[in-house]
C-alpha cells in the first residue's frame, strides 16, 4: 500500500499541530525561564497555523483518511475551529495566571497541545479504537494539568479524583465497547451503525452496549449522575485549567455523541432517547440547585455547566437534524460564554490571590465598569436573557423539544432555568449593588483585555444576531 | 459441566467487571488499591475483546486490547505520578482524606 | 469436559480468587501481587484463546513493568498498613449486593440470553487455526498498515505520559550534591598535589 | 343666546383663574375686583337669560357645546339645557354668590390671623378664597346648566371640590381638615350611587342626554332587573334611588347628612354659600330635573319622601341642643333640606324648588347674620356667651328677625308660602309613607320655630353673657357685611309672596317638570289655591301655623321667662338630651365601623393576606424552600471518591435494569 | 415631513444608541453634559414618536408604520417586524413623554455614575417602545426580558436599603410570568409555521389549547400588571427604587402588560378568555376593593401609591374582559358596551401612566428634601411648600378619579361598562370611588395639612424651576385629558372594534 492510499493530506491540520507540539517541547527545553513567552508563541502559532489549514479545506463532502481511521466531514471541521479558537483564548487568558503563580512553564502548552490534538482526533474518529485513543490522549493530558500546581493541595487532590473517575469511565466505556465490537464485529462506526441496523435479536445486546457507552459520555459532559468530579475539578484546578477544561472538551464529547449515539447507534434512538431524558431532567434539577448554594463562584459555575449539559442533552435526544444543529448552538455559545466568565477569574486574580470566590466580586462595578459590564453580559447570557446568546442557545433547544411533543420536558427546563435565574443574579448583585471591598487596581496584559473583550462583545453580539451561526450549525447536519 | 464457549469467557468478564466494581466501592483507604481495580476493570474488558477477537477470527479486538496495554501503562503511570504530588502535598494518600473540596 | 475446559475453569477460578483477593487484601502489596497473579491466570486463558502475543506482552509489559511501577510506588509512599481494613465490613453488604446485582444483571446478558444474541453462527463454535499462523507476524502487519495512525497516536500518548510524569514529579533540590565528569577528567595534577620545599634545619 | 348661556359659567372661571393664578400679582383688591366682576357679570347675563326664558317665555334651550368623546355610539357631550328650573337656579346661583363675594370683603379682611405666622399658604389666602368661590359658582353653574348626566356629575364632583378646598381652607386647623375629608367621602358615597344610576341609565338608554332618556322613559318603565338573583326590581325605581342616594349626599339627607353640620369648620361665607343656599340644594334641583323619571317610580318617591321626612324631623331635633350658633343655623339647614325632600317625595317639585329659592334667601341671611355677629364677637360662636346684643347690632338684629320670621315661616314671608306649601302637598300626597312624612312636616314646624327663636333669644336678648372686652369693642360690622344682610332680607320677606303664583301654580315649570296624573297632590292643592291673600288666610286655618307660634313662645318662656328652666328640661330627659347631643351616636357609629372599621380590615388585609400568606408563604417561602433543599442536595457532594465512584455504579446499574432487563 | 421615515426603528433604536454612547461616555465626562446629552436623545425620541400621531390614520384597524418583515433567524422564521395600531400608538407616546419627564427629574437628585443611570432609561425606554411596535412574538419576548436588565439595575443600583431583595423579587417574578409564555409562543409557532403575532392571531386553536396557553400568557401578565394575587413584588420595587424608577415601572412597565393581554390573550384564545373570564374579573376586583383597603393602612406613601396603582390597574383588567359577560348578559339588549369597556381600559392604563407618575414624581420632590418616605414624619407642608401642596391635591383628585382630570375618565367608562355585565361588577368597581378618595386623602391630609410638624417640614424649600416645569407640563397633561379625551380615544376606535369583532369569533 502507498502513503496516498492513507489519504493522509486530510489530517494535515493535526500533523501540524503534532509536529508543532513536539518543536514546542524540544524548544522549551533550551530556552531560559526569562524566555518562555517563546514557548508560549509558538503554542499560539501552532493553534493559529492547524486553524488555517482547516479553513482551508473543503467544508462539504466527507473524506476518510488511514483506511477509514480518520473521517473528515462539515461537522469534524466546525468543531474542530471551534476547539482551536477557544484552546486559543483560554491560553491567552492563562499566560498572566500562571506567571503570577510562576508555574508558566512550556509543559503547560505542551500538555495543551497534546489535549487540543486529542479532540481533534475524538472530532475526526471513524473507528472505537480512534475514539478511545483520542478520548485517553485528551483525559491524560488534562489529568496532568489539573495536577500542573504542584504544591496546591486542592489541585492534587483534585487530580486524583478525576483521574481514578475518568479512569473507571473509560474503563466501562472499553466494556461497552467491546461488547459493541462483538455483536457488530467491526470497530469502524459505519460497520457497526449496518450491523445494529440487521440486528435481531441481539439488539438487547447493543443496548446492554449502549448504556456502558453512554455512561463514558454522560461522564465526559458531566452530566447527572456521572458529574461528581466536575464540581471538585473545577474548584480545585488551577483557574487557567479550568478555562479549558471547561470550554473545548465540551465540544469534543459533543462531537463524540454525534459520532457514538448519532452516527453509529442512529438506530437506537428510542432507547437513548429515553436514558438522555432522565439525564437531562437530572443534570437540570441537580446542578441548578445545588449552585445555589454555592459561594466559590468556580463550583457555582461548575454546577451551572452540569445544568447547562443537560439542555444540550435536550437538543441531543429531541434527535432530528435540526434539534443536533440547536444542540450544537448551545454547546458553541456555552463554551464561549463560560470561557469568557473563567477570563474574568482570572483578570481579577493577581499574585497570591484567587478571585474565585463570588465576595470577591464586590463593587466591581466601581472598579471597572467595563468589566463588570463584560461580566454581566455574560451572566445574563448564562441565565438566558436576551439579547444575549445564552438566550437564543436555550430558545433553540427548547424549540426543539416542544417540536417533538415533549412540552412537559420544555416546562420542566423553563422551571430549573427560573431557579437558576438566582445565582447569577447574584453575581450581578455583588458586582453592581455592593460596596467594593479591594481597591486593587486590575493589572493584565492588553492582550488579555483585548480578547476577553472581544469574547463578551460577541456573547453579546451573537444574540443580537445569532442567525450567522445557527445557520452554520444547521449546515452542518444537512 | 458444560463445555466452555464464547458465553463462558464473557461471563468470567462479567464476573471480573462486578468485583473490580465492588472493590471500587469497598476499598475507603488507599487510592492504590483504586488504580488496581481499574486495572482489573481493563482486564475484563481485554478478555472480553480478546474472546470476541478469537470466535469472530478477527485480529481487530486483540489490537484494541494492544492499544489498551499501551494507554494502561501510561495511565498507570501519570496515575502514579499525581498519586505522588498528592503525597508531598498531603502526606497520605487516604481516601478518605480526600475531601478537602465538597458541597 | 475436554482438557481446554479443564485448563479453562482452573485458571477462571484462580483469576476470580485473585481478583477477589485483590479486593480484600489488607495490605496493599498483598493486593499488588495478587494482581499479578491475575494477570498470570488471565494470560494463560488468552494463550487458550490463541492470541499469544497478548498473553506475553501482558505478562511482560504489565506484570513487568506496571505491577512493579505499582509496587514502588507502594513502598516509596509507605503506608501504615493497620488501619487499612477499617470501613471495609461495614460496606460490605452494600457493596457486596451492588456487585452481586451488577454481575447478575451482566452474566444474565452475556451468559444466559449470550447465546441468543449472540447473533450469527460464526460466534458459535471457536476457530482454530493452523499451526502456520503466527499471531504475532498477524498482529504486526496490521498494526504498521491498517493501524498505522493509532499506532502513531499511541506513540503520543506514550510521550503525553512521560512529560506530564516528569513535570509533574521531578524536581531539583538545592543541597544535593553529585559528580560532574567532565571537570573530574579536566583536573590537572597540581590541581590537588602542591609540592612544598622547605629548607632543612641546621644542626649545631 | 347661546355665547350668553356660554358667557355665563366662564366668566365666573375667568374670576377664580385670575385670582387663583395672578392673585399674588394682583394683590387682594385686584383679586376679589377680578371675582366680583365675573360673577357679577354672570349675575347679569343670569338675569338676562331668566328675562329671557320667563318674561320672554323663550323655548328651552338644549345645544352641546363640545364633544368629550365618543366611544360605540355612545356621545359624551357638554352642553347646556336652559329652561324656566335652569335659570332660576342660576339666578339663585349667581345671585347668592354675588352677595357672599361682597359679604367675603369684609369677612376675609384679616384673614391672616387664621394662620400661623411663618404659613406660606396663609399669605395669598384672601385672593385663594375670592378664587375658590368663583370656582364654586362656576361648579355650580355647570351642574344646573348640564343637558346630560357626564356633565351633570362633572358640576356634581366639582362643587365637591371646592367644598372640600373651602371646608379645609384654614388648612392648619386639624378640626377643619377633618371636616373637609369627611365631606368628600360622604359625598363620594353619594356619587358612589349616582354613578351606578347613571350607568343603569347608560345601560337601558344607551344615552346621556336628558332628553333622549326622558324619551325612553316608558320603555324603563316596563323593563325589569334583578339586582340580587331572582328578585326582579323595575328599573326605572332601581335607576332613581340610584340617583337620588347621590342626592342624598349633596343634599345631606340622613345617614349622609353628617358631612353637613361638620363643615360649618369652614369660612362663614361659605357655610352660606355652600352649605345653605345651593350646593347642598343640588340633589333638590337634580331630583326635580329629572322628575319624568321619578315620576314613574312611586317606590323611588316613597323612598325619598320618607328620607326626607326623617330627615326633616329628626335634623331639626338636634338643632334645639346646640349652642354654636352656626351649628343651629346648620341643622335647621338640614331640616328644611328635609322639607324639601318631602317635597320632592310628594312629586310636588315646583314646591320643593320653590322652597329652595326661599329657603336660599333667607337661609344665606342668617347665616350671613351669624356671621356678622360672630365678627363682632371676635370669633366667639358660643351663643351662651352672648345675650343682649340688640342694643350693640341693630341691623344685624332685624335682619336676623326677618330672616327667622321667614324660617318659621311667619305669615307672608317667604318661608311661609313655601313652607305651607310643602305641608300642604304632604297632605294630599297618596303615596304610601305619606302619612308619616306629614306627621313629621308637622312637628318640624313647631321644633323650627323653638330652635330658631331659642337662639334668636339667646343671641339678641337676654343678659349680656359676653365678658368686658368683648363688650367693649362690639359694634356693628362694616358694611360690606350689613349692606348684603339687608340686600338679601328684602327678598326674604317678599320673594314668595311675588313669585309663588307662577312658580307653584301657575305651572310655570311645565316644561321643565313633570308630573304624571297619577300623584299629581299639587294639583289637588291649587285646587284650593285662590291667590296670595288666599293662601295666607288658608294658612290661619292649618294647624302649622299654630305649632309655629307655640315654638316660639315655647323658646320665649324657656330663655327669657325662666331661663333656669332649660337646665330643668335637660334633667328630665337627660337620656333625650344625651343622645341629641350625640347627634344619635351616627358620627360614632361611622368613626367606628367605617373609619376604625376599614383600617383595620386593611391592616389584616395587608398583615394577612399580602404579608403573611403571599409574600410570607408563597414568594419568600418557595424562595427558602429552594435554598434549603440545594443546602440539602449539596451535602450528597461529599467530596469522598468512592461515594462518588458509587453514584456512578448505581446511574449504571439504574440504566441498566431500567432499558436492558426490562 | 415622517412619511417616508421608518419611524419605529428610529424611536427604538436612537434610545438604545444614545444610551450606549453614554454608558462609553462614562462618568469620567461632565455630569450636566451627559444630563443635557440624555435629555436632548429623549426630546428628540419623543418628536419622532409625535410623527406616529399625525400620520396616523385612524380609519383603519391595519398595522400602521409597518416595517420589514425582514428576516431575523431564518432557522425558526422569526423576523424583526415592527408596527402600531390604535392601542400600541398611544402608549409608546406615553412611553417617549413620560422618559422626558423622568430624565429631568433626576438632574440633581442622582450623583451616583449619573451616565449609568441615565443610559439605564434611555436603554430601557428603546425596549419598552419596542415592546409596543414588536409585531414578531419573538422580537416582543426579546424586548420583554430585556427590559428587565435595566430595571433591575436601576433598582438595584440606585435604590433605598432593602432595594436587592426587592430587585431580585421584581426580576424572579416577572421571569417566572415569562419563560410560560415563551413555551406557549413556541407551541404556537410548531401550530402555525410562524412567530407572527397577527398569524397566532388567525391561527385555529382547540379549547384545551387555549386554556393552557392562555395560562400561560396570564402568568406573564398578570404579573406584570400586576393583578392580585402576584402584586407583591410592586410595592417592594416602588418603595425601593428611586424615583425615576418607580415613575417608569407605574408609568409604563404595568402598562405591558394590560397590552399583553390586548395583543396576545384575547385574540390568540378568545375561547379560553370567555371561559375564564370569571377568574380575571374576580382578580380585577378583588384587586380594586381588596387593594383598595390596603392602601388605607399605609405608611409609606411610595407604598401607598403602589398599592393605589395596583387598585388603578384593576379597572385596566375587569375592562379588558368584562366584554364578554356584556355580550352574554341578556337583560343588556342593545349588547353593546364591550368596546366603551376596552377604550375605558385603554384610557384607564395612559391616564394612570401620567398620574401615577405624577404622584411618584411628587413624593420624590418631598423624599430628595426630608429623605424620608413615611407620612408621619410630615404634616403641614402646606405651609411651607403652597405651590407644591397645590400641585399634591389637584394629582390626588386626579388619582381619586376626580372628573375633569383623566383619572375620571377611564373608571367612568370602565364602570358604566361593567354594569353592562352585571350590577355587581359596577357596584364593586364604583368603591374606588370612595375608597381611592379615602386613601388619597388622608394621605394629603396627613402630610400636607395641620400644623408644621416638625422643623424640617419648617425648613422646607418650595418647588424650583425644573420640578415646577415637570409638575406643571404633567398637570395640563392630566387636565387636557381630563376635559378633552376624545382625541386619545378617537385613535383607538377602528382597532378596538376590529379586535372586538375578532374576538367575538370563536376559534373551535
Amino acid at each position: 500500500m502507498t502513503l496516498e492510499a492513507l489519504n493522509y493530506l486530510i489530517a494535515w491540520p493535526e500533523i501540524f499541530l503534532l509536529s508543532m507540539a513536539c518543536i514546542v517541547l524540544v524548544v522549551d527545553a533550551f530556552i531560559s525561564e526569562a524566555k518562555r513567552d517563546f514557548s508560549y508563541l509558538l503554542a499560539q502559532l501552532a493553534l493559529l497555523g492547524s486553524f488555517a489549514l482547516l479553513l482551508m479545506q473543503s467544508w462539504d463532502g466527507r473524506e476518510l483518511a488511514f483506511n477509514n481511521m480518520f473521517v473528515q466531514d462539515a461537522l469534524s471541521t466546525v468543531l474542530k475551529l471551534g476547539i482551536l479558537a477557544l484552546s486559543a483564548v483560554a491560553f491567552v487568558y492563562s499566560r498572566d495566571y500562571l506567571k503570577d503563580r510562576n508555574i508558566f512553564k512550556g509543559e503547560y502548552y505542551v500538555l495543551g497541545l497534546f489535549a487540543v490534538l486529542g479532540m481533534m482526533l475524538m472530532v475526526s474518529a471513524n473507528n472505537l479504537l480512534m475514539i478511545y485513543l483520542g478520548l485517553e490522549l485528551l483525559s491524560l493530558c488534562l489529568y496532568a494539568m489539573v495536577a500542573f500546581n504542584r504544591d496546591n493541595s486542592n489541585a492534587s487532590e483534585a487530580a486524583v479524583k478525576y483521574f481514578v473517575l475518568g479512569a473507571i469511565a473509560s474503563g466501562m466505556l472499553l466494556y461497552g465497547m467491546s461488547i459493541l465490537y462483538g455483536l457488530s464485529g467491526s470497530l469502524v462506526l459505519s460497520d457497526i451503525a449496518i450491523a445494529i441496523n440487521q440486528a435481531g435479536d441481539s439488539r438487547i445486546g447493543m443496548v446492554f452496549a449502549l448504556v456502558f457507552i453512554l455512561v463514558a459520555l454522560a461522564f465526559k459532559l458531566g452530566a447527572v449522575p456521572f458529574h461528581m468530579w466536575v464540581p471538585d475539578v473545577y474548584h480545585g484546578a488551577p483557574t487557567a485549567v479550568t478555562a479549558f477544561i471547561g470550554t473545548a472538551p465540551k465540544l469534543a464529547g459533543f462531537a463524540l455523541i454525534m459520532r457514538l449515539l448519532v452516527e453509529t447507534m442512529g438506530e437506537l434512538q428510542t432507547d437513548w432517547q429515553q436514558m438522555l431524558i432522565i439525564l437531562s431532567v437530572l443534570s437540570m434539577a441537580t446542578g441548578n440547585v445545588i449552585a445555589i448554594a454555592q459561594s466559590n463562584l468556580k463550583r457555582m459555575l461548575a454546577y451551572s455547566t452540569i445544568s447547562h449539559v443537560g439542555f444540550i442533552l435536550l437538543g441531543i435526544l429531541a434527535g432530528t437534524t435540526e434539534s443536533y444543529a440547536a444542540a450544537m448552538f448551545y454547546t458553541l455559545s456555552y463554551a464561549l460564554m463560560s470561557l469568557g466568565a473563567f477570563g474574568i477569574i482570572m483578570l481579577l486574580a493577581r499574585q497570591g490571590f484567587e478571585a474565585e470566590e463570588i465576595d470577591d466580586f464586590r463593587g466591581l462595578n466601581q472598579r471597572s465598569p467595563w468589566f463588570a459590564f463584560l461580566m454581566l453580559v455574560l451572566m445574563l447570557s448564562m441565565a438566558g436573557i436576551p439579547p444575549t446568546v445564552g438566550f437564543w442557545a436555550k430558545l433553540a433547544v427548547l424549540n426543539m423539544v416542544v417540536q417533538i411533543d415533549m412540552l412537559w420536558l420544555a416546562l420542566v427546563a423553563v422551571f430549573f432555568s427560573i431557579i437558576g435565574v438566582f445565582y447569577y443574579l447574584r453575581v450581578i448583585k455583588v458586582m453592581y449593588f455592593d460596596e467594593a471591598v479591594d481597591d486593587q487596581p486590575l493589572s493584565c496584559g492588553r492582550d488579555m483585555q483585548v480578547t476577553l473583550s472581544a469574547n463578551a462583545l460577541l456573547v453579546l453580539a451573537l444574540g443580537i444576531y445569532p442567525a450567522g451561526l445557527m445557520a452554520l450549525c444547521l449546515s452542518v447536519f444537512i | 459441566m458444560l463445555s466452555v464457549s464464547l458465553s463462558s469467557y464473557l461471563t468470567l468478564a462479567a464476573i471480573l467487571f462486578a468485583i473490580s466494581i465492588a472493590g471500587i466501592f469497598l476499598n475507603r483507604k488507599n487510592v492504590i488499591v483504586l488504580l488496581m481495580c481499574v486495572e482489573l476493570m481493563l482486564l475484563a474488558a481485554n478478555i472480553n475483546f480478546i474472546a470476541f477477537s478469537h470466535y469472530l477470527n478477527d485480529p481487530a479486538g486483540q489490537i484494541f486490547v494492544f492499544f489498551i496495554l499501551t494507554v494502561a501503562a501510561a495511565e498507570a503511570a501519570i496515575g502514579l505520578a499525581i498519586l505522588v504530588v498528592l503525597f508531598r502535598n498531603r502526606r497520605s494518600i487516604n481516601v478518605d482524606q480526600l475531601n478537602e473540596m465538597k458541597g | 469436559m475436554s482438557f481446554i475446559d479443564f485448563i479453562f475453569y482452573i485458571f477462571a477460578a484462580m483469576l476470580i480468587v485473585a481478583a477477589l483477593g485483590v479486593i480484600t487484601a489488607r495490605n496493599p502489596v498483598h493486593s499488588a501481587l495478587l494482581l499479578v497473579l491475575a494477570f498470570f491466570a488471565s494470560s494463560a486463558l488468552w494463550i487458550l484463546l490463541e492470541a499469544e502475543f497478548l498473553a506475553i506482552v501482558l505478562v511482560l509489559v504489565y506484570v513487568g513493568a506496571v505491577m512493579v511501577l505499582f509496587l514502588f510506588v507502594v513502598m516509596m509512599l509507605d503506608i501504615n498498613v493497620e488501619q487499612m481494613r477499617s470501613g471495609f465490613v461495614r460496606y460490605l453488604p452494600i457493596g457486596a449486593l451492588v456487585a452481586l446485582v451488577l454481575a447478575a444483571q451482566m452474566i444474565w446478558i452475556v451468559g444466559a440470553v449470550g447465546p441468543d444474541i449472540l447473533g450469527d453462527e460464526s460466534l458459535r463454535q471457536s476457530v482454530r487455526h493452523g499451526a502456520d499462523y503466527s499471531n504475532t507476524k498477524e498482529l504486526g502487519r496490521l498494526l504498521y498498515t491498517d493501524y498505522v495512525l493509532p499506532f502513531e497516536i499511541a506513540a503520543v500518548i506514550l510521550l503525553v505520559a512521560i512529560v506530564a510524569a516528569i513535570s509533574l514529579t521531578l524536581r531539583r533540590r538545592p543541597f544535593t550534591k553529585y559528580q560532574t565528569p567532565a571537570n573530574q577528567v579536566k583536573v590537572k595534577r597540581n590541581d590537588r598535589l602542591k609540592i612544598m620545599k622547605m629548607d632543612a634545619e641546621a644542626k649545631e | 343666546m347661546e355665547s350668553i348661556y356660554l358667557a355665563i359659567p366662564l366668566a365666573s372661571l375667568a374670576g377664580a383663574i385670575i385670582a387663583g393664578f395672578f392673585g399674588g400679582y394682583l394683590g387682594r383688591k385686584g383679586a376679589h375686583r377680578a371675582t366680583i366682576l365675573g360673577v357679577g357679570t354672570s349675575f347679569v347675563l343670569a338675569l338676562l337669560a331668566l328675562n329671557h326664558h320667563v318674561f320672554n317665555g323663550a323655548e328651552a334651550y338644549n345645544a352641546t357645546v363640545y364633544t368629550w368623546m365618543i366611544s360605540e355610539g355612545l356621545r359624551f357631550e357638554i352642553g347646556f339645557l336652559i329652561d324656566k328650573l335652569t335659570v332660576v337656579m342660576m339666578a339663585v346661583v349667581t345671585g347668592v354668590s354675588l352677595a357672599v363675594h361682597v359679604y367675603t370683603i369684609g369677612y376675609m379682611a384679616d384673614d391672616k390671623h387664621n394662620w400661623p405666622k411663618t404659613s406660606l399658604a396663609g399669605t395669598n389666602s384672601y385672593q385663594r378664597f375670592f378664587s375658590y368661590i368663583s370656582l364654586f359658582t362656576f361648579s355650580m353653574l355647570m351642574l344646573v346648566m348640564a343637558n346630560n348626566f357626564l356633565q351633570l356629575f362633572f358640576g356634581w364632583e366639582a362643587v365637591g371640590l371646592v367644598s372640600y378646598l373651602l371646608i379645609g381652607f384654614w388648612s392648619v386647623r386639624p378640626t377643619a381638615v377633618y371636616a373637609n375629608m369627611k365631606a368628600f367621602l360622604v359625598n363620594r358615597v353619594g356619587d358612589f350611587g349616582f354613578i351606578l344610576g347613571i350607568a343603569a341609565v347608560v345601560m337601558y338608554t344607551g344615552s346621556l342626554d336628558y332628553y333622549e332618556v326622558f324619551g325612553q322613559v316608558d320603555s324603563l318603565a316596563t323593563q325589569t332587573m334583578s339586582v340580587f338573583p331572582g328578585v326582579d326590581w323595575n328599573v326605572i325605581s332601581v335607576i332613581c334611588i340610584l340617583l337620588f342616594v347621590g342626592a342624598m349626599g349633596k343634599s345631606a339627607q340622613v345617614p349622609l347628612h353628617v358631612w353637613l353640620p361638620d363643615s360649618m369648620e369652614g369660612p362663614t361665607p361659605i357655610s352660606a354659600l355652600i352649605h345653605a343656599a345651593t350646593m347642598v340644594t343640588a340633589g333638590i334641583f337634580m331630583v326635580s330635573r329629572m322628575s319624568p323619571l321619578f315620576e314613574y317610580s312611586d317606590a323611588a318617591l316613597s323612598f325619598i319622601m320618607v328620607i326626607g321626612a326623617i330627615t326633616a324631623f329628626s335634623m331639626g331635633l338636634i338643632g334645639v341642643v346646640q349652642n354654636d350658633i352656626k351649628r343651629v343655623v346648620a341643622y335647621s339647614t338640614l331640616s328644611q333640606l328635609g322639607y324639601m325632600t318631602v317635597a320632592l317625595g310628594a312629586s310636588a317639585y315646583s314646591v320643593a324648588i320653590f322652597h329652595l329659592m326661599t329657603h336660599a334667601f333667607f337661609k344665606a341671611l342668617l347665616f350671613l347674620a351669624a356671621g356678622s355677629v360672630i365678627i363682632s364677637m371676635h370669633h366667639e360662636q358660643d351663643m351662651r356667651k352672648m345675650g343682649g346684643l340688640k342694643k350693640y347690632l341693630p341691623i344685624t338684629y332685624w335682619t336676623s328677625l326677618i330672616g327667622s320670621l321667614a324660617l318659621i315661616g311667619f305669615p307672608g314671608s317667604s318661608g311661609f308660602f313655601s313652607k305651607d306649601s310643602i305641608i300642604e302637598v304632604v297632605h294630599y300626597s297618596t303615596l304610601p309613607g305619606s302619612g308619616i312624612a306629614y306627621a313629621a312636616v308637622l312637628g318640624g314646624v313647631f321644633i323650627t320655630a323653638f330652635y330658631t327663636f331659642r337662639m334668636f333669644f339667646l343671641v339678641f336678648h337676654g343678659k349680656e353673657r359676653m365678658d368686658e372686652h368683648t363688650r367693649e369693642h362690639l359694634h356693628e360690622p362694616p358694611r360690606v357685611v350689613t349692606w348684603p344682610l339687608i340686600a338679601l332680607a328684602i327678598p326674604s320677606v317678599i320673594i314668595g309672596a311675588m313669585t309663588i303664583k307662577s312658580m307653584v301654580f301657575g305651572g310655570y315649570f311645565a316644561d321643565a317638570i313633570f308630573v304624571s296624573e297619577a300623584h299629581n297632590a299639587l294639583a289637588k292643592f291649587s285646587e284650593g289655591f285662590h291667590g296670595v291673600w288666599g293662601f295666607v288666610e288658608h294658612g290661619f286655618k292649618g294647624p302649622a301655623l299654630y305649632l309655629a307660634a307655640l315654638g316660639v313662645f315655647t323658646a320665649w318662656w324657656m330663655y327669657i321667662k325662666q331661663p333656669g328652666s332649660a337646665g330643668f328640661f335637660v334633667q328630665k330627659f337627660s337620656w333625650l338630651h344625651k343622645l341629641l347631643e350625640n347627634k344619635y351616636y351616627i358620627d360614632d357609629f361611622n368613626d367606628w365601623a367605617f373609619g376604625a372599621g376599614s383600617r383595620g380590615l386593611g391592616k389584616r388585609f395587608w398583615m394577612l393576606g399580602d404579608v403573611a400568606v403571599i409574600d410570607g408563604f408563597f414568594v419568600n417561602g418557595s424562595a427558602r424552600a429552594v435554598a434549603w433543599f440545594s443546602g440539602v442536595a449539596r451535602k450528597v457532594q461529599t467530596g469522598l471518591l468512592y461515594h462518588y465512584a458509587f453514584a456512578m455504579i448505581i446511574g449504571v446499574l439504574a440504566l441498566m435494569t431500567l432499558f436492558v432487563i426490562f | 415631513m415622517f412619511a417616508d421615515w421608518p419611524l419605529l426603528s428610529l424611536t427604538v433604536w436612537i434610545p438604545i444608541l444614545g444610551g450606549i454612547a453614554i454608558l462609553l461616555s462614562g462618568d469620567k465626562g461632565s455630569a450636566t453634559g451627559v444630563r443635557r446629552l440624555a435629555v436632548v436623545v429623549a426630546v428628540v425620541t419623543f418628536i419622532l414618536s409625535l410623527g406616529l400621531y399625525t400620520g396616523f390614520d385612524m380609519n383603519t384597524a391595519e398595522m400602521q408604520f409597518v416595517e420589514g418583515p425582514y428576516e431575523w433567524i431564518g432557522a425558526f422564521d422569526i423576523y424583526y417586524h415592527l408596527g402600531v395600531d390604535g392601542i400600541s400608538m398611544p402608549l409608546i407616546i406615553l412611553t417617549t413623554f413620560t422618559m422626558i419627564l423622568t430624565l429631568i427629574a433626576a438632574w440633581k437628585v442622582i450623583q451616583k455614575k449619573p451616565a449609568q443611570y441615565l443610559a439605564a432609561f434611555l436603554i430601557m425606554e428603546g425596549l419598552m417602545i419596542g415592546v409596543f411596535a414588536a409585531l414578531d412574538s419573538i422580537l416582543f419576548y426579546v424586548f420583554w426580558e430585556g427590559m428587565l436588565v435595566p430595571m433591575f439595575i436601576i433598582i438595584g443600583v440606585w435604590g433605598g436599603e432593602r432595594r436587592v431583595y426587592a430587585t431580585i423579587k421584581f426580576f424572579i417574578y416577572t421571569f417566572i410570568g415569562s419563560v410560560f409564555m415563551l413555551i406557549a409562543l413556541i407551541y404556537m409557532y410548531y401550530q402555525n409555521g410562524s412567530f407572527a403575532i397577527l398569524d397566532m392571531h388567525a391561527m385555529k386553536l382547540s379549547m384545551d389549547e387555549q386554556l393552557l396557553i392562555f395560562i400561560a400568557f396570564l402568568m406573564a401578565f398578570a404579573v406584570k400588571v400586576p393583578m392580585w394575587p402576584v402584586h407583591t413584588w410592586l410595592p417592594d420595587a416602588h418603595v425601593e427604587a428611586p424615583t425615576g424608577g418607580s415613575v417608569i415601572l407605574a408609568a409604563i412597565m404595568l402598562k405591558i402588560g394590560g397590552y399583553g393581554f390586548l395583543r396576545f390573550s384575547l385574540p390568540i384564545t378568545p375561547d379560553a378568555s370567555d371561559a375564564l373570564d370569571w377568574l380575571i374579573i374576580t382578580m380585577s376586583l378583588v384587586a380594586i376593593v381588596y387593594i383598595g383597603f390596603v392602601a388605607l393602612v399605609q405608611k409609606d406613601m411610595k407604598k401607598l401609591v403602589a398599592y393605589s396603582s395596583i387598585a388603578h390597574m384593576g379597572f385596566v383588567t375587569l375592562g379588558l374582559f368584562v366584554v364578554f359577560q356584556i355580550w352574554e348578559n341578556p337583560a343588556n339588549s342593545s349588547g353593546s358596551g364591550a368596546v366603551l369597556a376596552v377604550e375605558g381600559a385603554i384610557v384607564q392604563m395612559i391616564s394612570h401612566g401620567f398620574i401615577s407618575g405624577a404622584m411618584f414624581l411628587m413624593i420624590g420632590v418631598l423624599y430628595d428634601r426630608m429623605h424620608t418616605r413615611n407620612i408621619q414624619d410630615y404634616g403641614g407642608v402646606v405651609h411651607t411648600m403652597p405651590i407644591f401642596a397645590g400641585f399634591a391635591v389637584f394629582f390626588s383628585m386626579a388619582n381619586a378619579g376626580l372628573p375633569g382630570t383623566s383619572g375620571f375618565v377611564g373608571e367612568f367608562m370602565v364602570i358604566i361598562a361593567s354594569f353592562h355585565a352585571n350590577f355587581w361588577y359596577a357596584f364593586l368597581a364604583a368603591t374606588t370611588l370612595i375608597l381611592g378618595a379615602a386613601y388619597t386623602l388622608w394621605m394629603v391630609k396627613r402630610v400636607f395639612y395641620g400644623e408644621v410638624a416638625n422643623d424640617n417640614v419648617r425648613a422646607l424649600k418650595d418647588l424650583n424651576q425644573r420640578e415646577l416645569l415637570i409638575m406643571s407640563t404633567l398637570a395640563v397633561v392630566v387636565l387636557a385629558m381630563g376635559l378633552y379625551p376624545a382625541p386619545v380615544v378617537e385613535v383607538m376606535h377602528a382597532t378596538i372594534e376590529n379586535l372586538l369583532q375578532h374576538v367575538a369569533v370563536s376559534k373551535l
